[in-house]
């Protein structure tokens, strides 16, 4: 059983790693801030179940895996939040979502 | 395995910092600081566990509360400076 | 294995003279504060880094612990109150930066003392 | 193979500061000096630092952000001109550098359990812990008992940076007293009319504020205490601001409750010392508040870091809220 679950946990770590890092190569690599958003937001959501459910699985039934949940839970509420209050400033702002490598138009100012 | 998650955390939080200093605009700046945050809230998940100190679990909860506070103060802080621009802008046309 | 030891504290030399360089070199007052804050995190890696024990853990006792090794605590204790307090000075230079620029209008050090002379 | 880590991390940190010098945009240093916060706190906690870190993550990531860019909305974003005499200035702090960088090589070798800071105090302190004190957490220990002094002074710091602040931030604008009038635009743009970070922002005050006191009171037991709780729940109070706005938070907690907060908290710290005095022990010696010497530790440990708690959470509010009331002009 205990291999079972080792096992288990051993691929969800791999695999958020493995998400993690591609999220953060989208993030450098796309072209403008909106598909940006679109990879970074990879890492938040998927990354973080991954890893931390690989680790919830290690942990057992403790105190230890309720509050790994509660890290999980706050993941997932807040980082969508902040990736819409981002993308709604962006786009008040005049931060264009164009299609293909669009130049981006405000430097900063 | 932890060492797995451990390293690609590293290097996404490397590219995100390449990112924050590249830009170009501010609100690539807050994305790759939002990402950061998330980032070493999994980094310090998985090193409670590597040093085998799950007590330090704590730290990656304030860490998960308190990063927001910080993205979203940025960006009110954006949302008001544009309304005031608009708001300028307004003035001149009137005028 | 020696370099990686010493390179702590190198890295505490560069932000050292990263943040004194910010304070010396720049006008902007709001980035010499930022340069003091920079300083300020150098001093704090340095106590941290000194009290680490090689094999060592956090000096918490745990129930299930057999004959721990445990980091300093002294230096944690130092930095820890340093920190609360770096921030409630940090926000006192900050408020006297907004009263300078209120009455002077600029936050650049070298149009101060031009305002000064006149 | 955590050396590794920690080296990589010291690596970005580097790059971070480095980047946040240059950088004549003060918004991005301010951000960039956000990202150094998290890295640093990562690092003290490869270094065994917990309480250090948490600290680091209460207050550097959150409360510094906001205090900054609060000072940035009342002065300017940029730097108006690049660095005079810059290549002067390198040569200074390059030199410095070296001086630094030299010194360096007589430093004990990181780790050394035999260097001289391990073996004059800290076994001490870790050894009689267990036994006067009985906390599972010794850096609250020494923080609160063996070195109650040092930690009642920083307190009274922190408490005169607040009134510092509130000082120079209540005076009158001198010679533009004008208030500028209220634009209905800003509030129709702001976080306060969005929402989902609404919603979720209130939804999650009370959790941070639960955790906070947790903090605060397991402090003897994890990672915590009075510094970090303070922060905590100053920072979700100031999350309420930004997604209830100004005036309803001081409706909650009047400015005059903020103040009674910092005053009550160093009162009560110092009276915890006075207690000492009367009851016939020296000041800040708390074994003789009970009859048992260690509950009385543990008795006085829980209520000088209520005072820290509560004297940290009225300075860092009333700070944020003298700068945020403060008018643009």
């Amino acid at each position: 059983m205990q291999v079972v679950l080792d096992i288990i946990s051993w691929v969800l770590l791999t695999a958020g790693g493995a998400f993690v890092l591609v999220g953060g190569i989208g993030a450098l690599r796309m072209p403008n801030l909106y598909t940006r958003m679109h990879a970074a937001s990879v890492t938040d959501t998927v990354g973080a179940i991954l890893v931390l459910g690989g680790i919830m699985l290690q942990a057992g039934l403790t105190l230890a895996t309720i509050k790994l949940a509660a890290i999980l839970l706050f993941l997932l509420i807040t980082s969508p939040t902040a990736s819409y209050a981002l993308a709604n400033a962006a786009m008040i702002a005049g931060v264009k979502p164009e299609a293909g490598r669009a130049p981006d138009t405000e430097h900063d100012s | 395995m932890y060492y797995v998650v451990t390293i690609a955390t590293l290097v996404t939080m490397a590219l995100a910092l390449v990112r924050a200093v590249l830009g170009p605009t501010v609100y690539d700046r807050v994305l790759s600081v939002n990402m950061f945050g998330t980032k070493t809230v999994l980094l310090i998940s998985v090193i409670a566990y590597l040093a085998g100190r799950p007590d330090f679990l704590d730290l990656a909860l304030a860490y998960a509360l308190i990063n927001f506070i910080g993205v979203l103060a940025v960006l009110e802080f954006f949302k008001s400076r544009t309304a005031r621009r608009l708001q300028e802008q307004s003035e001149r046309e009137e005028n | 294995m020696e370099l990686l030891g010493i390179y702590h504290y190198w890295v505490f030399a560069v932000l050292l003279m990263i943040g004194f360089y910010a304070v010396v070199a720049k006008v902007n007052l709001v980035k010499k504060l930022i340069g003091l804050s920079l300083f300020q995190s150098a001093v704090f890696l340095l106590y941290i880094t000194m009290g680490k024990v090689s094999g060592g853990t956090a000096p918490i006792f745990l129930k299930d612990m057999i004959d721990p090794v445990f980091s300093n605590p002294l230096p944690q204790v130092l930095i820890l109150t340093a920190i609360v307090v770096g921030i409630s000075t940090t926000a006192l230079g900050l408020g006297i930066v907004v009263r300078i620029k209120e009455e002077y209008g600029t936050i650049e050090e070298d149009e101060i003392q031009e305002i000064d002379r006149r | 193979m955590t050396v590794l880590f920690s080296v990589f991390l010291l690596t970005l940190l580097v790059i971070t500061a480095i980047a946040a010098v240059q950088s004549r945009n003060l918004f991005v240093s301010v951000m960039l000096l956000g990202i150094f916060s998290l890295l640093i706190a990562a690092n003290f906690l490869l270094l065994d630092a917990a309480d250090v870190a948490l600290t680091e993550a209460a207050v550097g990531a959150g409360i510094s952000t906001v205090l900054f860019l609060g000072a940035l909305a009342l002065t300017f974003e940029r730097e108006h001109r690049p660095t005079p005499h810059r290549w002067l200035s390198l040569a200074v702090v390059f030199a410095a550098t070296l001086v630094v960088l030299y010194a360096t090589f007589d430093k004990p070798k990181f780790g050394d359990p035999g260097a001289p800071v391990q073996v004059h105090v800290a076994p001490w302190y870790i050894e009689k812990t267990p036994e006067v004190i009985d906390v599972p957490n010794i850096v609250t220990a020494v923080l609160a008992s063996f070195r109650g002094y040092d930690t009642l002074g920083e307190v009274f710091v922190v408490f005169t940076a607040g009134i510092g602040v509130l000082f120079l931030l209540s005076a009158s604008h001198g010679h533009a007293a004008q208030r500028r009038p209220h634009n209905g635009d800003e509030s129709k743009i702001g976080l306060r009319n969005d929402l989902i970070p609404r919603v979720v922002g209130r939804l999650l005050v009370p959790f941070i504020l639960l955790f906070g006191l947790y903090v605060q009171f397991h402090g003897d037991y994890g990672p915590g205490g009075g510094f970090q709780a303070g922060a905590l729940i100053a920072a979700a109070v100031i999350l309420f601001a930004l997604v209830e706005g100004e005036e309803r938070t001081l409706e909650a907690i009047p400015r005059g409750a903020l103040l009674a907060l910092m005053v009550s908290g160093a009162m009560l710290y110092g009276l915890v010392g006075v207690a000492g005095i009367f009851l016939g022990g020296e000041f800040l010696n708390y074994s003789v508040l009970a009859d048992d010497p260690i509950a009385g530790q543990h008795l006085g440990i829980i209520l000088i870091e209520a005072g820290v708690g509560l004297t940290v959470t009225g300075v860092l509010l009333s700070i944020f809220h003298a700068f945020a009331a403060r008018d643009r002009f």
